[in-house]
């Protein structure tokens, strides 16, 4: 135990970075965070979607288990845990069990490279891209598995279609991703790099995210990525495997109860994973707005506010929504919910504020900031758009992502080519 | 256009009017020449409905009415003949392919046979369900229970 | 009159060609319990891949008997009836009935009876299409449409039940006229929803017509010409969009149309896009009517003289009005006694609903779902 | 990084080939043996993560587990189980079977015994870091013409396939 307060007062006045140092121990204490951490991100982004989504479509979402719904991934969690665990009788046992589980961790392992922070990472691969798509891709045999395992037509359909889909559109992807790889080659070496750490580090190097990089060739490299990996996850406007006006709801329509919870949280930790592909490679992953620009003690300070600023702010919303409650004994234990929900908030960010937790928040902080912009939009895509049919989605990723990604490639080669004869001759 | 037809198939046809509309009562034996006739020269195109009403103190028991309108002219015709109970008639699909499923629920409810229909078969009812609803001597609380008892598993549907 | 049978149409209801790959074709089932079948409707599907070689609805699953109940009642009780075939229309059916009864009875409802009739019927063919909007738009992946359009179909439903106490099945219109006389502010209430629903058809067009996805989803899908419409009977909007401009409102004015100036809208392609955009249409030019007829409701009677025990003299009468969905007809046989001999319902989904086969002919899967959407039906109306 | 617990993971995960290897061809059903096979190739790339090859075993999880085999489950899908299943799994084919296995086994025999001479009989200094580098110099360094000649053999391959599956382009 001794040792362990050791470690973390050890921690917080170095500046180690646990991956390259190969500390188990930090590895695994990064792995219990990550893992938890996912899991509640899973469970807010639940809650975030129903409500959000509830409010574009003029409703209110859910309201009753708890303040505003807050607990009602809770509830729904427990339900799924209760309910009857059914395998259909024809099923192939074995693949039929595991199905579940390969998605989860293929899901899951892909966070093992994910750079919270340039301390902040369970480890640092030499091929961290490289690991993230390929694990990423292994989900699509979940997939498979699963469809095939029900041996029922709709979820036969719905795995072949969402296998598919996704095998399909990771080709655009790797383009995509190669191009902002081929960036990281911009220095004085002149060599790249395929780890997530030294991809961010890259783009503090060169001073700008490889989004702005070579003007628009990185945004629409960064374009393709994100059209592509919103297929890559299977979500609206691409969800075409889950269309339950046509396929019921896909590859897991025989699954219930635990097994299908499982999918669901897949389904939500592979939409963060990519995100983070997409945040790292080419929004600056960890870096704040203007680290080059805005460098001195003065904004150095003004940024590090914002982590305990922004909980802070949804503290007061909290506060200023208990106050709103009806003011009727029935609402009583609400409104005390929310305004504690809120004093709980008040107080992370209270903590926030102490220099040595904000300097290493930092990071987590605008990392995730950028994360949940795309879990945002993801939202809005479901809320707003109608959903392709297979072909135009197959069209759309071989005849116009494809082109313009190896376009986009040839492009970025050759100016990052020109770039280096001419700079550095 | 009635006197026309009046004119040329002479008291095979009985033109009637009630209520400002225009009917005509033709003779069964008349029925494939007349339909196409309107069909065709008098570009009644569009089949709006057919159905049967049944009288069973007739000897001919049967009334069944094509209710046609034509885009062209605006107007509207009903044409009727009475046929004997078990006694079948030409189909209509030939000359309005949207005439399927009328016959199909003329069939259902009546059992009318149409000759030459592509797949006549019950619509609204099940396959092997025994009677014609709209026939008079089917009461409306009569079922075919026994259809019921084997099929839904219940004593009866009432 | 030069017509011959091969200018018909070249309808091949026959199985198709043999596909260029021998491979098995794949039967599947939709229904009738699916999601997208907009009630209890079947389909049999025959496959090759994901393209329909054909298909065989199979109906009836809804069916209660209505002609049958019609002949046990009399006139005035087999009214409410009629609301619960296309229950999502119940004005118009209660519309067309309630005239097909006055035209035999030979009476007309008064003039302000009309007025009240069109605009609450108007206000119907609203309500329907914004249903139809929200679910289509549902089936095809859009969710959003769907809560902005019940919504606003909330609204109608509002002055409704403050005209005559139901929302759904309504029973608004007696035999002769209308049971009650408009309730304080119904005027009000009804300009308050048209100056609230123009703005909400731009919206709903905001997310639906220039998307690039909707556009992609609709166009050229399920596309039927105007001939193949006539050969099968179709009508209303999916008659419409296949570019002939026909509307029993105006070619047979029933109620007092005539007197209303609106414009029939057309498409040109008969394509899911374009029914699409002949419906939004169509809810313009009910707005339109609405407004002419409550901006010009007459002071009078709402009863026509009517006998309180109704035996119209024995006799037959055909009458049709457009229904949302298209022409539905009332066939009714009067043998001079309290209960009408025959009620034969002429029901614009079930005739409609035939032309599923030939729209969705070499089409995907996925467009079926989107062509039963366009088709706008009601398993209540189809089965009756 | 330290390695840890060498020889157990090294055994472990060839115990898995071997076991997902026999796997592959004694199941009847052929998704089982599809799924066996990746497990191998998994086990596989883990292997080659032991090598400190780690760019290796990254192509191996995307190409084979993620891309090649996914390919291969399709295929099996969509034909016809039932049939397959009851077809026997050892058909004549045995006598070839025998030859290329003793052919196989005599290579390995071969190599092991004279191996001292062909491989290094100590072990290289491992390049962690630079080890996808390194991979990348020699591609398109000393093996361009070879890394180039299979590409555009590949090419050839993809457009014979289009060609043949397609009756009309």
């Amino acid at each position: 135990m001794g040792q362990i307060i050791q470690y973390i007062t050890s921690y917080l006045g170095s500046n180690q970075t646990p991956g390259a140092a190969g500390n188990m121990f930090w590895a695994l204490v990064y792995i219990m965070l990550v893992f938890v951490g996912l899991s509640i991100a899973v469970i807010a982004m639940n809650w975030l979607e129903r409500k959000i989504l509830a409010h574009m479509q003029v409703r209110l979402g859910p309201m009753r288990v708890g303040p505003h719904g807050l607990l009602q991934p809770i509830a729904d969690a427990i339900k799924l845990l209760l309910k009857e665990d059914i395998m259909p009788a024809e099923a192939d046992g074995l693949i039929f069990w595991t199905a579940p589980f390969v998605v989860v961790l293929a899901a899951f392992t892909v966070f093992v490279v994910v750079p919270f922070g340039p301390t902040h990472a369970i480890t640092d691969m030499n091929i961290g891209i490289l690991f993230m798509l390929g694990v990423s891709s292994l989900s699509v045999l979940g997939i498979v598995m699963a469809g095939w395992a029900s041996n029922s037509h709709y979820p036969l359909i719905g795995a072949l279609r969402s296998s598919a889909q996704m095998v399909s559109y990771e080709v655009a992807m790797g383009l995509a991703v190669v191009s902002a790889i081929l960036m990281t080659s911009l220095n004085a070496e002149g060599t790249g790099t395929l780890s997530m750490i030294g991809i961010v580090q890259a783009q503090l190097a060169q001073g700008e995210w490889f989004i702005f990089k070579f003007f628009p060739l990185g945004l629409i490299a960064f374009f393709i990525f994100a059209v592509a990996m919103v297929a890559e996850t299977n979500r609206a406007p691409f969800d075409l495997a889950e269309a339950e006006s046509e396929l019921t709801a896909g590859f897991h329509t025989e699954y219930s109860g635990f097994r299908w919870s499982l999918f669901f949280l897949a389904e939500y930790s592979a939409m963060i994973a990519v995100s983070s592909i997409a945040v790292t490679l080419w929004l600056g992953g960890w870096l704040r707005p203007f680290p080059n620009l805005l460098h001195n003690s003065t904004w150095d300070l003004g940024f590090s506010l914002f982590p305990g600023v922004t909980f802070l702010l949804l503290a007061a919303m909290c506060f200023y929504n208990a106050a709103r409650m009806p003011k009727h004994p029935l609402f009583r234990i609400q409104t005390i919910g929310l305004a504690g929900f809120g004093a709980v908030l008040g107080l992370i960010g209270l903590v926030l504020f102490y220099p040595p937790v904000s300097g290493r928040i930092q990071d987590i902080f605008w990392f995730s900031a950028k994360v949940a912009g795309f879990m945002y939009l993801y939202i809005w895509y479901r809320g707003t758009f109608p959903r392709y049919r297979f072909d135009q989605l197959m069209r759309m990723g071989w005849k116009v992502l494809l082109p313009l990604g190896l376009g986009v490639l040839i492009l970025t080669a050759s100016v990052a080519l020109l770039q280096q004869t001419l700079w550095h001759p | 256009m009635i006197a026309k037809l009046k004119a040329g198939y002479g008291s095979g046809i009985e033109p009637l009017s009630y209520a400002g509309q225009n009917y005509m009562v033709v003779d069964r034996s008349l029925i494939p020449e007349i339909l196409l006739v309107l069909r065709n020269e008098e570009q009644f195109d569009f089949c709006v409905d057919i159905t049967a009403v049944h009288y069973p103190q007739r000897e001919k028991q049967f009334d069944v009415v094509w209710v046609l309108y034509s885009f062209a002219r605006n107007e509207r015709i009903r044409v009727k003949t009475q046929i004997l109970d078990g006694e079948s008639l030409p189909s209509s699909v030939p000359i309005w392919p949207g005439a399927n499923w009328l016959e199909r629920e003329v069939f259902d409810m009546f059992g009318i046979k149409f000759d030459g229909h592509p797949d006549l078969k019950r619509i609204l009812l099940p396959e092997d369900w025994k009677g014609h609803p709209l026939r008079k001597d089917y009461g409306i609380l009569q079922q075919d229970n026994e259809w019921v008892q084997i099929n839904l598993g219940i004593e009866s549907g009432q | 009159m030069t017509d011959s049978n091969s200018s018909l149409s070249n309808l091949d209801l026959e199985t198709p060609e043999k596909p260029f790959l021998d491979s098995n074709e794949l039967v599947i089932n939709m229904g009738p319990q699916h999601p997208a079948t907009h009630g209890v409707l079947r389909v049999i599907l025959r496959l090759d891949g994901e393209k329909v070689l054909g298909l065989e609805c199979v109906i009836g699953y809804l069916h209660r008997g209505v002609e049958k109940i019609g002949e046990h009642r009399t006139y005035t009780m087999f009214n409410p009836y009629v609301d619960r075939m296309d229950y999502v229309a119940a004005v118009s059916n209660g519309l067309g009935y309630c005239e097909t009864v006055e035209k035999l009875l030979n009476v007309e409802a008064p003039p302000r009876a009309q007025h009240v009739r069109v605009i609450l019927t108007e206000l119907n063919r609203i309500a329907s299409h914004q249903l139809w909007l929200g679910t289509h738009a549902l089936d095809i992946g859009a969710i959003t449409p769907l809560f902005y359009t019940f919504r606003d179909r909330e609204e109608i439903l509002k002055i409704y039940e403050k005209y005559c106490g139901a929302r759904l099945t309504t029973h608004a219109f007696r035999i002769g006229g209308l049971q009650y006389e408009t309730y304080a502010g119904f005027e009000k209430d009804v300009k308050n929803f048209l100056a609230f629903f123009r703005p909400k058809i731009d919206e709903y067009e905001e997310l639906l017509t220039t998307n690039r996805i909707w556009v992609e989803r609709t166009k050229n899908v399920g596309a039927i010409s105007a001939q193949d419409c006539i050969a099968l009977g179709v009508t209303g909007p999916v008659l419409r969009a296949s570019g002939v401009k026909w509307d029993l409102r105006k070619a047979k004015p029933y109620a007092n149309y005539k007197n209303f100036d609106f414009d029939i809208p057309t498409g040109e392609n008969g394509d899911t896009y374009d029914r699409y955009l002949v419906r939004m249409a169509e809810m313009r030019q009910s707005v339109r009517i609405i407004q002419q007829a409550v901006d010009a409701l007459p002071e009078g009677p709402i009863m026509a003289k009517v006998p309180k025990v109704m035996k119209p003299p024995a006799g037959e009468v055909y009458h049709s009005i457009e229904a949302p969905k298209g022409e539905l007809g009332y066939f009714i046989v009067s043998d001079a006694s309290t209960q009408p001999y025959r009620v034969r319902v002429r029901p614009p989904s079930f005739v409609n609903l035939q032309a599923l086969d030939v729209m969705c002919r070499g089409q995907l899967v996925a467009d079926v779902i989107a062509v039963i959407g366009t088709l706008d039906i009601v398993l209540g109306e189809v089965d009756r | 990084m330290a390695p840890v617990a060498t020889p157990f993971f090294f055994y472990l995960l060839a115990g898995i080939m071997v076991i997902g290897g026999i796997m592959v061809i004694t199941r009847k059903n052929p998704v089982h043996s599809a799924l066996a096979l990746i497990v191998t190739l998994l086990a596989q790339a883990s292997i080659y993560l032991m090598l400190y090859a780690p760019f290796v075993a990254g192509v191996q999880i995307i190409l084979y587990a993620g891309g090649i085999m996914v390919l291969f489950l399709f295929v099996i899908m969509l034909v016809s189980i039932d049939r397959s299943m009851k077809e026997r799994q050892f058909n004549s084919q045995w006598v070839v079977g025998v030859i290329a296995a003793t052919a196989l086994g005599g290579l390995f025999i071969a190599v092991y015994t004279k191996g001292t001479t062909i491989f290094p009989d100590h072990v290289l200094p491992v390049i962690e870091n630079d080890n996808t580098q390194k991979v990348a110099t020699m591609l398109y360094g000393q093996y361009m013409f070879a890394f180039e000649i299979a590409s555009l053999l590949l090419l050839v391959a993809i457009i014979g396939a289009v060609v043949m599956a397609k009756k009309r382009i």
